[in-house]
């Protein structure tokens, strides 16, 4: 897996759907998850070289999402990036199973970092899906099949956060009026994960 | 998208090199990580205050660096909390050897990326969160109320407090003392736009207006249709008087804020109305502030903050302060 | 129309009450005939100051009464000229013996209102007319230069010159000084609002601007197609630079001024070309002003005013000053 | 001829006018002439009691369009009234030839206050066509003609305004761009004009 890779297809996506993160984010929040996660992957994919080490990428990308993005996906992303780092750290090749142990400790950190629990409305939702249907698979999947599993979890549970009522982050100011839009934090997991699957497809 | 801007990714950075060619004698901008600290810090033995957050709402936090007030702001992008980086920086920068305040308005962004400023710093940090704006829920169900207009109570009496030498835990506890008596509610007229989004946050007919806004063009508590000033002030006082609960007699400090499109004209309309409700309410109007210091880029709007006087707060308030934004007694 | 206004009619008086709410301690407000005037006033022996205008400018003129600037501030209805009996009453509360200066902006309508009360007058009045917009061509053909920007620095050094106790004429011939040596151009990004008219004074397309702006949303000197800041800054900078002309070398008081509805931010963004093409050309700023001290309601757009100085009007400019809107050394 | 029913008539017009001649003004002004005039002349009908001796009602009319209408209009038409006023003092009956007088001494005025020659593109270009009208009619015709023909004068007068490029006041800002729009004020003064002489009608 080329963190590099997956993370300049990740900058791409992000770049293409920022308008409609924006827009998401305004309906429920102040409109800014794209330009944020745009700015943050900008300078991630500039900063991680090619053919490092996992871990050690991962990591750079947490640290350079925590001192770039801001708001509340900084921190979250920068936990998110990090907490895989530490779940592929002395892992040479990592498998469909050290993936899955990955995104667990990834969880949990953003778990940690934001309090969130699933169905509060926000990228935990896509997260948490994810994980287990990457667990779910990896048993019997190769890497790619096990990731495009997760990614399509996390699609799933973005889409499921419509009728949500936010409990956490800015979009819980609005009460009832957060039900019947989706997250644009559980949107972006969702993004970054299809582009985490088809990273590991063109390999 | 109208604005006085070169490059929407550019605006804070232009910015901070136009307070930087103007302030040069009083202040000192860093520019990666970014924040404006005082040109004399750090003062040695001084319990240094930070503050920052999200760029747009000028002249807070980088208007309010200077003696008496701030030691240092670290300004996010546009709506956008900071990041931990900058704070951690501005957090040694103004390391007096007595300990560092965070002001943090409580927001989930500039929540986590305080907390995790404070857990790498070496310095002794204490932080303060700033939720006064009773437009918002309190529950344990959401993020807690937003930070409004006491974040500059808060930041010119815990700035005060320091200037006088008191230690951390007294700065502390006096940020807090002047969140927990402080009540704010705001509304908009008109929404803003962002200048890396380049359309406006939200849309309001031309006989709306947005009451219980944020201060980051977030959807308020209710749309409803255009009324006098008048009438808006009542609907923004009585849930600011109710909630505290604010009582005749209390001794208060009112403080009308235009959201940064609203005439100062208009401020003065509104500060009227409130003048004249407290004292319906038998409430002491004894120290007041009107202007635009907590602002959304352009949107027109309004919020007023009442804050429960006593002796002690009175006198860090009136304190000398030497400031852009904030200055007297110096 | 969307305004935190209650009756279009009563802007004025309902502001005017705000502001005698707020500010008892320093302002004494009279209703009718309407003027803002120093609370201590009037200072037995010292020029008494006048200015006034439209409303609509604020903080222009009632923001800036107080120790070391205005004795007493007109105000007129919204962006139009105050009446002679105005302004004969606030000379009569002025005046302390010494005689009364009357800062009048060039405008027809404020010319001839004040020559109507100086006529009348039964004090010493001397006026002075700032007339600083080079915007407009200044021809016997024309009213001759509008009077923007400037006003703000005649006030504040005719101010600190009749604290200082100098007399009536010296003051007259400083303020008269400020204005010879002051240019100014403004620019709008968006029309704005009179309360009792409206509708928008001008209709601006989402991609025009207005340069040469005067402060009464009067049409400038041409629409062009909206630019960056930089381009902007340059287009209102080249006419002051070469009108006056200020040459390198020369020190200058750069004042960066918001029209009321362009963010703090985007006023630091203007001061910053302006200090490097101030800078390219050899000028030195010694001092600044950055902020909305002179607007046209919530219009967006800035003005820059330059004013080359000397050691004498730099100390003038330096001296305390106590208005709710400029305020330091005290 | 009841000065208090003319300015009521002419508070009324210009009521009713008053949109148009904000309008007017703000194509080459500010927009408020429409205000201003409503304002003074409001509170001028106000002020003037029916009945009263014709130079005491227009001096009150005078002093209050000072003190109310404020901007150029405002000193310009109190001396215009204050003029008028100066004309028909000592008049018991004032005929064609007394108001051709006063308003020769109107006109003057209101050129000493504001500087302007016909041409300027002021109100003065409704005034001295409407005066010359006035005199030329004062010797054969009735105070309601002779007033009429003013009227007419003045109206042909601020028509006549609209080719011509401003030299006075606001509007000589815009230079060549005052081109090609009606003078407000000597709109304005066609109004009142026009509301003196249906007020001698009705008497
Ligand atoms: N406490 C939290 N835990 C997990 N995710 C959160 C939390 N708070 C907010 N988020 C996520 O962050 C997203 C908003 O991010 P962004 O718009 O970039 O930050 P901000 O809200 O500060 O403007 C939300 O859509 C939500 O998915
Ligand atoms: N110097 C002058 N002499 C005569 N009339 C003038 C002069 N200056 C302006 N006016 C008249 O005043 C009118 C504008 O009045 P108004 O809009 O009420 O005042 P302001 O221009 O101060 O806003 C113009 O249309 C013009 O007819
Ligand atoms: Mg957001
Ligand atoms: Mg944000
Ligand atoms: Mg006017
Ligand atoms: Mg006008």
């Amino acid at each position: 897996m080329d963190v590099a890779a997956w993370v300049r297809a990740g900058a791409a996506v992000l770049e293409q759907e920022r308008d409609r993160l924006n827009r998401l984010d305004a309906d429920i929040g102040d409109g800014d998850h794209g330009a944020n996660m745009t700015r943050g992957f900008k300078a991630a994919a500039e900063r991680v070289a090619s053919g490092a080490p996992a871990a050690d990428a991962l990591r750079t990308v947490g640290m350079t999402l925590l001192s770039t993005v801001g708001g509340a996906a900084g921190p979250l992303y920068g936990s998110f990036f990090i907490g895989l780092a530490g779940g592929l750290r002395d892992v040479s090749d990592a498998d469909a199973d050290v993936w899955a142990t990955a995104l667990e400790a990834a969880t949990a950190a953003v778990q940690r970092r934001g309090k969130a629990e699933p169905g509060d409305k926000t990228m935990v939702d896509a997260l948490v899906p994810a994980r287990d249907a990457l667990r779910g698979a990896a048993a019997g999947a190769s890497l790619q099949e096990a990731l495009q599993a997760a990614a399509d979890a996390a699609q799933k549970g973005a889409e499921a956060t419509v009728p949500l009522l936010a409990r956490k982050g800015r979009a819980s100011y609005l009460g009832e009026r957060s039900i019947g839009h989706q997250d644009p934090g559980a949107t972006s997991t969702a993004l970054l994960l299809q582009a985490l699957a088809a990273t590991a497809d063109e390999q | 998208m109208k604005k006085l801007i070169n490059d929407p990714e550019a605006v804070v950075s232009e910015a901070l090199e136009g307070i930087a060619a103007a302030h040069p004698d009083t202040l000192r901008v860093s520019f990666d990580p970014a924040y404006i600290a005082r040109a004399d810090g750090p003062v040695r033995g001084k319990v240094g205050i930070l503050s920052g957050g999200g760029s747009g709402h000028e002249p807070l936090h980088g208007g309010f660096v200077g003696r008496g007030m701030l030691d240092v702001a670290c300004p996010g992008a546009v709506f956008t909390s900071p990041t931990p980086d900058q704070m951690l920086a501005a957090t040694q920068a103004v390391d007096g050897g007595a300990g560092v305040l965070h002001i943090v308005k409580n927001y989930t962004g500039d929540v986590m990326n305080f907390e995790t400023a404070a857990e790498l710093a070496e310095t002794e940090v204490v932080s303060v969160l700033v939720d006064d704006d009773v437009a918002v829920q309190d529950s344990t169900y959401t993020a807690g109320r937003r930070g409004v207009g006491a974040t500059v109570l808060v930041e010119k009496i815990a700035g005060a407090a320091a200037e006088a030498g008191r230690p951390l835990a007294e700065v502390a506890a006096l940020a807090r003392r002047v969140d927990e008596n402080a009540r704010s509610m705001g509304m908009a007229l008109t929404s803003c736009t962002v200048p890396h989004v380049g359309t406006p946050t939200f849309e309001l007919a031309e006989d709306e207006m947005e009451i219980g806004i944020g201060i980051h063009g977030e959807p308020g508590r209710e749309r409803v249709e255009l009324e006098p000033a008048d009438k808006i002030v009542d609907r923004l006082l009585e849930p600011i008087l109710s909630d505290l609960p604010f009582s005749s007699g209390d001794r208060v400090l009112a403080f009308v804020n235009g959201m940064g499109g609203t005439p100062l004209i208009e401020l003065y309309i509104v500060y009227r109305r409130v003048a004249q409700v407290l004292g319906e309410r038998g409430l002491k109007i004894e120290r007041n502030l009107v202007g635009n210091f907590i602002t959304s880029l352009e949107m027109a709007g309004t919020s007023i903050t009442l804050l429960k006087l006593d002796d002690e707060l009175v006198q860090l308030w009136d304190a000398p302060v030497d400031t852009t934004a904030l200055r007297w007694g110096v």
